[in-house]
């Protein structure tokens, strides 16, 4: 059926190009059709991208699928090419399952200016689908600097009140680290001319590039610090709050669930396979290790001290992303695996909560806990809703959360399980800062007459979240086609970490070497 | 579909649906929960209109009549199933499990979870009791329950309950008993915190659920070194290298032990994470009986008792789990000698008993371990179902004069035993047999673990002889104390004069017949649940009436399939157990002494007490000496708060508000700010004066041509 | 001969510019301008003694810029002073930061 | 055709563009003259459109110039494709800014005549100092482009700033002209010849007198940077860019900038190819401190205008890196780079036109408090022109940042890439400082009240800019590609050049 369409000719450019027609379509409509138009577009997107779980196949290995290249640049060897593997097909699908959900959570929250609104989403979505499927390193940087743009306004123009400040802070923060990232690039594309006289950014090509481990340390840390800031890791992770607070809640469920994850796809797509001997380089592990255990202990205890609830949910996007480093950086496949599906576990959960927190924003316009309090009475329906995502996000077992986290863990132990016992600790830590926040808002007793007048989920809620709630069950229950689907590219991820350099291979034993120790004869 | 490497021969028995015992509570759920939202719509437009919704003012709804089929319905069908099977089972001889695997839940790399279920003699005694047991207190709770608002909520939450303690026994795996084992937390958090509307029932609920994560942490710990070890989690994965792998008592299988024994306290509440289940009576009545007294709470003995190959192998934590059992035993019985509140001195009656079961496993007395879980599920959830028809008069008859006294204060009650026989009767039997009088349940199991215990001390090589002795004895003071505190609390209860107050006490009446039903066949399964496990001594004896008792050592028979390895491992690593206590004398002599003095124990109690005038609890005095320190439960919880939680919280306090608003922040804005100020000062330059900006210009040259000047 | 017309016309220019410095009158400072291009022509005719003839050339072409430059130059001097009535190059400061 | 300037008529041929501008600037001042009797209103329009019209015809002859070759290389006009890219960017940015200045003329009452007639002289100057390959030349074109200029800074008498900008530009212009010519004639003491490939034989073959010559490049780099405004001597920039009539500020920002730009690289990278390990690195500290110093002072600007003029010293610390490169791709990266910058600066200038009212007031950053919500398109085009200021890809800004690090890279310059991307960081700040005025701030009143209205002229030049930079952002491959080609010319000349790194 796919194939007789010749989908997986035209898949991916039509996923980048469909928003861009629903950009124009929506500022082209009238102001009060805009947000209709817009989830159309991209419910039409969506529909689209969900071809891809059948076009790509992981029985081919986990190599590019659905490619397709066009000279873009061509004195630079730039290509506009696409293409897609186990890594970036769920990136791909969360943020086109994302963006429909955003963009009706955001139906009550965008009074003003509409069109503009909904034509930035739509570019949003362009500039992420783009980042997670270029193959071409150029060509990715451009959609990676693109997100920016809409984000910094949906920010600036329909955030809080401190609005600017944090759209400026944002913008630079994470421009800071791209712009040494592009030098970087830039570095190895002159390093493959000079000695390979190949002028291309392909992916492929530069993976051919010989770079000494020296050049690599430098790249790996102008590419790490570029991806730190964006996932974001401890300690870059402070523009983070900001925006989440004061962004409106489609732009905050768009940053957690989408934009963060730009950075830790970036970690798997780029610091691992590009500078391999600088990945696996001892103290670059631990450094990375570190900062990923630092930042789900840290995160959790600051989280579990805010008194805003979208503030507190910020933090909590910092300790998952913690799990998620240390994951990728155990440098194992079940790591790995469980820090990918971290990434798409915490898109769908912190997205959620985002979408509940700003539903609370709407019926309160408040976000601060102590104005809270027996919700759960007179909203039942939400506070279920809450208290599933919470469960979810805490990673409970048979929600999506669980998955994900033991795996990571469970990869970070086999070879470093000193630090996979802190990082295991998180899990205490999540019960500390989501529980007291989920009592004191949907618990306890109701005594604010505003709260008392707080109205339950409408139906378009319900719409929004049920489907999320689904997916967080099944994922939980039976993630094992999304783990078979990513497998093999992450296999490749890691063979060509470890192809890199041999030794490394006694690294992953020495895990083993706790029980070989005593092995009876 | 069939996982990979999971294929086991199986023996000729075929279990029946065993799938379906697990769904049927699932199923009960979804019905009951639909229910539950429906109705929570309703009360909520009620609330926001400013007043309750009352259910039943103009007849039941069905939100609130069908859960009363629903709960306790699919239960039934459970239990039916599961007797089925249990009986099926009785017939074969079975010695490897029988596993159902239905998905592979996680696969990647050499990881493979396969949803899959396991049936042997252990998980299906579990699923004996849970269901069975759980069924009659689901029958409980509709009479208990049913003029609640949350009804169909509470029987939602306590059908899920049960599922998720049903996948935590039939699991084949620990990340499958990990399932269960959350999932029943997570059951646990939301009944106990039940009417939410109460900050102190939902932070009791909270804590709960923290506390057991601390636990959970070991649990997750663990699988990920057997993991490391095997590169498989399931059991038969996992027992059938155990051996082979581990060197008797070397450092990994010690450290894996201790993490699942980390998980254990937290799950049945031992010295150090015992704390949360005390405060957990804040939940309704019948979920105290059903989870943190019959089933949930001896989810930490079945751990052990499941990992009994590991333990086994590993003697310094099988001491450890022995101490911390005896320990928890001893100290909770002294905390519950003075307790006031009815249900509290249950509560830690509960933890103490499972101490004693803890004791057992430790000790390598895996069977006797379950032995004690099994008969305290019947008299502890009779107990508690009795004290919930107590309390539940208390409440009616309290309500219909608005007087706002504790129901649950036993300084208010006394003398009910007039108002409500057949609770008194029932709730007597449960008491002796927890006090371990003979021929009642508790004291087959209590006996055995207390002998084995001392068996231990005098075993051939066993290491820590001492140790165990001092075990033994403090395992006997404990059972003197339990004793006296069951004794106490009928006495205050149910003897002497009612205390009540006059026109309350006509309001008081026994419970319906929903509620004494359940009680009268928890009460005979108190009396007579212990003689399936009759050891051959005792049953020759006086004590099992020379031969009269039907069985002899039934229990021992039955889970030998699962303990055996374990046994063996023990035999070959401590040689043959002693056939006196440490103090000489066998079983029968002991078993004896200690029926004896726990029943004199029980009579001066009444003696004493049921003498004494009894003052209510608003004229009674603060207790003062070390009945205070008993009374404030050793100080514990404020020990916890001053050194545990008080620094977390301060700690986050100054890293949220200091270190990272400040310090980390800061410099982030520091540097914006920085540069802006640099520009403002460079911005002072352009004076605007010409001649300043020829003589930079001139500067510039000078210092151009300087360089060029030092190049050559 | 070089060397001395070379120093020569070092010293003027260096004058030259010490002079814009330093002085305050827009006319002296755009005479102290005037004083460098020609310390330029000198150099120029200089070195043309030795290296050809392109550097007379080139001094015609400064004189006639120079020329162009005054015109342009006081005209501008002009119509500033009629807005300050001073060519006191010190009050000329309301560009600045 | 072939030209060989052994044959005197041939370099009318050459000079065909600059001939016909000069002429044509004659016209202007005649029919100026003329219609002086008939003073109407629409007449400086009209004087726009007329010599708008010598642009196009010089422009015209500039394209077809592309069809002739010149024997050898030893002519002072050349006739390379680098000279005809640079007086395609040239005539642009005179062409684009007759099209901003227009109305300005008009509502300031300037003398339209003598406004585009020095407008269109200067851009003959220009003209003939990118094509000089003869010292005396650029000289001379240096001059003609300046002394015209310096008039044009001044020609709003009415105005004080407009005088003290005036003033200030000759003055220190002269200045540094004397330091220029200096520095010529010490390089011609040293070598022996004014003529850039004359000089780059003689350098390599040794034969220069070293000191003589790097004192003379010294004093010749001095005077291109006066020219590009390069920190330490770009302090005119500032209050010359404020003081002046908005339209001139924009031409000399983009026009006389790409010119001594262009020259400077001429210059600097044939005739000193040779010389290179001595002056590379006084231009790489001057490099520096440009995008530096710059960039930090234009982040506490409160005036729009004076805001760009620092972002326009920024750039020229960007463009210097190319200088420094001195290789190809640099070279190509130059003349891209200044295509673009031309356009988009050309359309930030225009709008600061447009919201002071064609006039210099309202020159504040307040001023533009959501201008994007009352001028949606005017706030959509100024946003483009800003983020190609700031370099952000899918705008021209980018590649042609891309194409700068690029010859960067291939010079191994990596740290002086990393101080251009960090100092691009700050810019970012002041760029979406006004962004955020225009779209994150609700209008003051004062500015609600003044309805902003876009003449013709205005809008086209507006769209073009708007278009063209975003097509050269998506599609730059052809224009790259010319650019290249343009620069090979360059290193036809003299002996090895271009390409070579530290």
């Amino acid at each position: 059926m796919l194939n007789a369409l010749g989908y997986e000719n035209w898949a991916l450019h039509a996923l980048i190009w469909l928003p861009v027609l629903g950009m124009a379509h929506v500022l082209w409509a009238a102001e009060d059709r805009a947000k209709w138009l817009a989830l159309r577009w991209s419910l039409v997107v969506f529909a689209l991208s969900v071809g891809l779980w059948w076009a790509y196949d992981p029985a081919l290995g986990g190599g590019y699928q659905l490619e397709s290249s066009r000279p873009w640049i061509a004195a630079w060897g730039v290509n506009y090419a696409l293409g897609l593997d186990g890594i970036s097909l769920f990136m791909v699908m969360l943020t086109t399952f994302t963006t429909p959900l955003a963009v009706l959570g955001s139906f009550n929250y965008i009074k003003k200016r509409q069109k503009p609104f909904y034509a930035l989403m739509l570019l949003l979505e362009v500039g992420v689908v783009g980042v997670f499927t270029a193959v071409d390193l150029f060509l990715f940087y451009v959609f990676f600097e693109l997100t920016l743009v809409p984000m910094y306004f949906i920010i600036g123009i329909w955030g809080g009140e401190r609005r600017v400040y944090a759209a400026i802070k944002f913008f630079l923060y994470t421009a800071f680290g791209s712009l040494l990232m592009l030098v970087g690039i830039l570095y190895i594309y002159a390093r493959g001319k000079a000695l390979l006289g190949v002028t291309s950014f392909a992916f492929v090509d530069l993976l051919q590039i010989p770079l000494t481990p020296g050049e690599q340390m430098w790249l790996f840390g102008a590419f790490a610090l570029a991806f730190a800031i964006k996932v974001p890791v401890f300690p870059f992770h402070t523009w983070l709050p900001d925006a989440h607070v004061e962004a409106p809640t489609p732009g905050s469920v768009m940053l957690a669930a989408v934009l963060l994850k730009m950075g830790t796809y970036g970690f798997v797509r780029f610091l691992l396979p590009f500078f391999p001997v600088a990945a696996q380089h001892p103290s670059v592990v631990t450094l990375m290790l570190v900062l990923g255990v630092v930042g789900i202990i840290y995160a959790s205890w600051v989280a579990a001290v805010q008194p805003d609830a979208k503030k507190l949910v910020a933090y909590t996007s910092v300790a998952h992303m913690g799990f998620v480093v240390v994951g990728i950086f155990a440098l194992n496949v079940n790591g790995l695996q469980g820090g990918l599906l971290v990434m798409i576990s915490h898109g769908i959960s912190t997205g959620a909560l985002f979408l509940l927190l700003g539903m609370l924003y709407e019926r309160r316009h408040t976000r601060l806990i102590d104005e809270f309090g027996g919700i759960g009475r007179v909203a039942p329906w939400l506070a279920t809703a809450f208290v599933i995502t919470a469960l979810s996000s805490i990673g409970l077992p048979g929600t999506s959360g669980f998955v994900g986290e033991f795996l990571a863990l469970l990869g970070v132990f086999e070879d470093h399980p000193g630090i996979g016992i802190f990082a295991a600790s998180g899990v205490i830590f999540a019960a500390y800062y989501m529980l007291p926040m989920v009592q004191s808002v949907f618990f306890n007793a109701l005594e604010k007459p505003e709260n008392q007048a707080v109205q339950d989920l409408s139906r378009r809620e319900v719409a929004i979240l049920a489907p999320m709630i689904a997916l967080m069950i099944v994922i939980g229950v039976h993630p094992t086609p999304l783990l078979r689907k990513m497998e093999p590219s992450v296999q490749m991820v890691l063979e060509r970490v470890y192809a890199a350099a041999p030794p490394s291979a006694a690294v992953i034993e020495s895990g083993r070497d706790v029980s070989g120790s005593e092995m009876a004869e | 579909m069939q996982a990979a490497g999971l294929e086991e021969p199986q023996g000729a028995w075929e279990p029946l649906l065993p799938g379906l015992i697990i769904l049927l509570p699932l199923l009960g759920f979804a019905i009951n929960g639909a229910l539950a939202l429906s109705a929570a719509r309703k009360s909520a437009d009620a609330v926001r209109a400013g007043r309750e919704f009352d259910f039943l003012e103009n007849g039941r709804p069905a939100s609130h009549s069908l859960p009363t089929w629903v709960g306790p319905g699919v239960m039934l069908l459970a239990f039916l199933l599961t007797l089925v099977n249990f009986v099926g089972m009785l017939g074969a001889d079975l010695h490897e499990p029988v596993i159902r695997s239905y998905w592979t839940w996680i696969a990647t790399g050499d990881l493979n979870v396969a949803a899959a279920i396991q049936l042997d003699q252990l998980s299906m005694i579990m699923m004996m009791i849970i269901t069975g047991v759980g069924f009659l207190i689901h029958v409980f709770s509709v009479g208990y329950m049913q003029d609640d608002p949350g009804y169909p909520r509470y029987f939602a939450y306590l059908n899920l309950f049960v599922f998720f303690m049903l996948v935590l026994v039939m699991g084949a795996s620990y990340p499958i008993m990990f399932i269960g084992w959350e999932g029943v937390g997570l059951c646990s958090y939301l009944l106990i915190g039940f009417w939410f509307s109460d900050e102190e029932k939902a932070s009791a609920g909270k804590k709960a659920f923290i506390v057991n994560r601390i636990g959970d942490l070991g649990f997750l710990l663990a699988i990920f070194l057997l993991y490391l070890v095997f590169q498989r989690v399931d059991y038969v994965g996992v027992f059938g290298n155990a051996e082979a792998v581990f060197i008797y008592g070397g450092p990994v299988i010690t450290t894996v032990t201790l993490f699942f024994l980390l998980a254990a306290t937290g799950k049945s509440a031992q010295i150090p994470l015992y704390i949360w289940l005390p405060d957990a009576m804040a939940g309704p009545t019948p979920v105290s009986a059903l989870i943190h007294a019959a089933t949930m709470v001896t989810a930490g003995v079945y751990l052990i008792v499941r990992s009994a190959v590991l333990f086994a192998l590993a003697p310094l934590s099988s001491a450890v789990v022995a101490g911390i059992g005896v320990l928890t035993a001893l100290f909770a019985a002294t905390i519950a000698l003075k307790q006031q509140d009815i249900k509290k001195v249950l509560a830690y009656s509960t933890v103490s008993q499972l101490g004693y079961m803890f004791l057992g496993v430790g000790v390598g007395a895996y069977t006797a371990g379950v032995f004690h879980l099994m008969t305290h599920a019947f008299f502890k959830a009779l107990l508690f179902l009795g004290a919930g028809a107590v309390i539940h008069s208390m409440h009616h008859a309290l309500h219909h004069t608005h007087k706002d006294w504790d129901a649950q204060d036993m300084r208010n009650m006394g003398g009910l035993r007039a108002y409500m026989p057949i609770t008194w009767v029932t709730m007597w039997l449960a008491t002796l047999a927890i006090a371990g009088i003979w021929p009642f349940a508790g004291f087959f199991s209590k006996d055995e673990i207390i002998w084995m215990t001392g068996a231990m001390a005098g075993a051939e090589n066993a290491p820590y002889q001492g140790l165990y002795t001092v075990y033994w004895i403090l395992a006997l003071a404990a059972a003197m104390m339990t004793a006296f505190y069951m004794a106490r609390l009928m006495v205050m209860t149910f003897h002497g004069e009612n205390r009540t107050g006059s026109t309350e006490a006509e309001h008081l009446h026994e419970a319906p017949k929903t509620m004494w039903i359940p009680l009268a066949i928890l009460a005979a399964l108190s009396v007579f649940g212990g003689w399936i496990n009759v050891t051959t001594d005792l049953r020759e004896s006086i004590l099992g009436g020379f031969g009269f008792l039907p069985m002899s050592e039934w229990l021992h028979g039955w889970l030998e399939p699962v303990t055996e390895a374990a046994h063996q491992i023990q035999e070959a690593n401590l040689g043959e157990l002693a056939h006196a206590a440490p103090l000489g004398g066998g079983e029968v002599v002991w078993g004896l002494i200690s029926t004896v003095v726990a029943l004199s124990v029980v009579l001066v109690t009444m003696r004493r007490l049921g003498a004494r005038k009894v003052p209510v609890a608003v004229e009674d005095a603060e207790p003062k000496g070390f009945s205070r320190i008993l009374f404030n439960k050793w100080y514990v919880d404020e020990f916890y708060h001053r050194w545990v939680v008080d620094p977390i919280l301060t700690t986050s306090r100054v890293l949220g508000r200091i270190v990272d608003a400040k310090i980390i922040d800061g410099a982030v804005n520091l540097v914006g700010n920085a540069a802006r100020a640099v520009g403002w000062v460079g911005s002072l330059l352009q004076t605007g004066q010409t001649n300043t900006y020829a003589f930079f210009f001139t500067v510039g040259v000078l210092v151009i041509l300087a360089m060029i000047g030092l190049q050559g | 001969m070089l060397a001395e017309s070379l120093v020569l016309a070092g010293v003027i220019f260096v004058l030259g510019t010490l002079g814009v410095i330093v002085r305050r009158n827009v006319i002296i400072m755009f005479l102290c301008i005037e004083l460098q291009l020609n310390a330029v022509n000198l150099t120029f005719v200089a070195f043309s003694r030795f290296v050809g003839i392109e550097g007379q050339l080139f001094v015609f072409f400064v004189m006639t810029v120079a020329a162009a430059e005054a015109a342009v130059g006081l005209a501008i001097i002009i119509s500033i002073f009629r807005h300050y009535e001073t060519v006191n190059v010190n009050h000329f400061n309301l560009l600045k930061w | 055709m072939e030209l060989d300037f052994s044959n005197q008529a041939h370099f009318i041929v050459a000079l065909a563009p600059e001939i016909i501008l000069a002429v044509w600037g004659i016209v202007i001042l005649m029919v100026g003259v003329s219609s002086r009797r008939s003073e109407g209103p629409g007449e400086s329009l009209d004087l726009g459109w007329l010599s708008l019209l010598g642009i196009f015809a010089a422009t015209f002859a500039n394209g077809w110039l592309y069809g002739v070759t010149e024997v050898g290389t030893h002519s002072m006009i050349a006739l390379d494709g680098f000279a005809l890219f640079s007086n395609w960017i040239i005539l642009g940015g005179a062409g684009l800014s007759i099209l901003i200045s227009q109305s300005y003329v008009e509502k300031q009452g300037l003398q339209a005549a003598e406004f585009y007639a020095l407008l269109i002289y200067s851009t003959v100057g220009l003209m003939v100092m990118v094509a000089a390959r003869d010292l005396i030349v650029i000289f001379l074109g240096l001059e003609i482009m300046s002394v015209a200029v310096y008039v044009l800074s001044a020609i709003n008498r009415r105005s004080r700033t407009s005088a003290e900008a005036g003033l200030k530009y000759f003055l220190l212009g002269a200045f540094s002209t004397g330091f220029f010519l200096y520095g010529i004639a010490l390089v011609y003491g040293a070598t022996g010849s004014t003529h850039i490939s004359a000089i780059a034989e003689s350098i390599a073959s040794g034969a220069a007198h070293g000191a003589l010559l790097m004192f003379g490049i010294a004093l010749l780099a001095v005077g291109f940077s006066f020219k590009v405004s390069v920190v330490p001597f770009h302090m005119w920039t500032p209050d010359v860019y404020e003081g002046a009539p908005t339209p001139v500020t924009a031409f000399m920002s983009v026009a006389v900038k790409a010119g001594a730009f262009l020259a400077f690289l001429r210059v600097f990278s044939v005739a000193f190819t040779d010389a290179y390990e001595s002056w590379w690195v006084i231009l790489w500290w001057l490099t520096v401190l440009t995008m530096v110093v710059a960039n930090l002072i234009a982040t506490v600007q409160v005036s729009v205008k004076r805001m760009l003029a620092y972002s326009g010293i920024a750039h020229a610390g960007y463009l210097m890196v190319a200088i420094v490169a001195a290789n190809e791709s640099a070279a190509a990266g130059l003349l891209f780079y200044l295509l673009i910058y031309t356009l988009m600066n050309i359309g930030a200038f225009g709008i600061v036109i447009l919201v002071s009212g064609q006039g210099e007031d309202r020159l504040e950053i307040q001023e533009y408090a959501g201008l994007g919500w009352r001028h949606p398109l005017l706030g959509l085009g100024f946003t483009v022109f800003l983020l190609s200021l700031a370099g952000f890809p899918g705008t021209g800004g980018f590649i042609g940042k891309v194409f700068l690090l690029q010859g960067a890279m291939e010079a191994d310059l990596v740290y002086l890439s990393v101080i251009l991307v960090l100092t691009t960081v700050i810019s970012y700040w002041y760029y979406l400082r006004v962004a955020w005025y225009m779209w994150m701030r609700d209008p003051t009143l004062n500015a609600a009240a003044s309805p902003i209205q876009v003449p013709v002229a205005m809008r086209l030049a507006l769209i073009a800019g708007v278009i063209l930079i975003l097509y050269l952002g998506v599609f730059p491959g052809t224009t790259m590609e010319l650019a290249r080609s343009s620069v090979t010319a360059l290193s036809a000349v003299g002996p090895g050049l271009i390409g070579l790194a530290p």
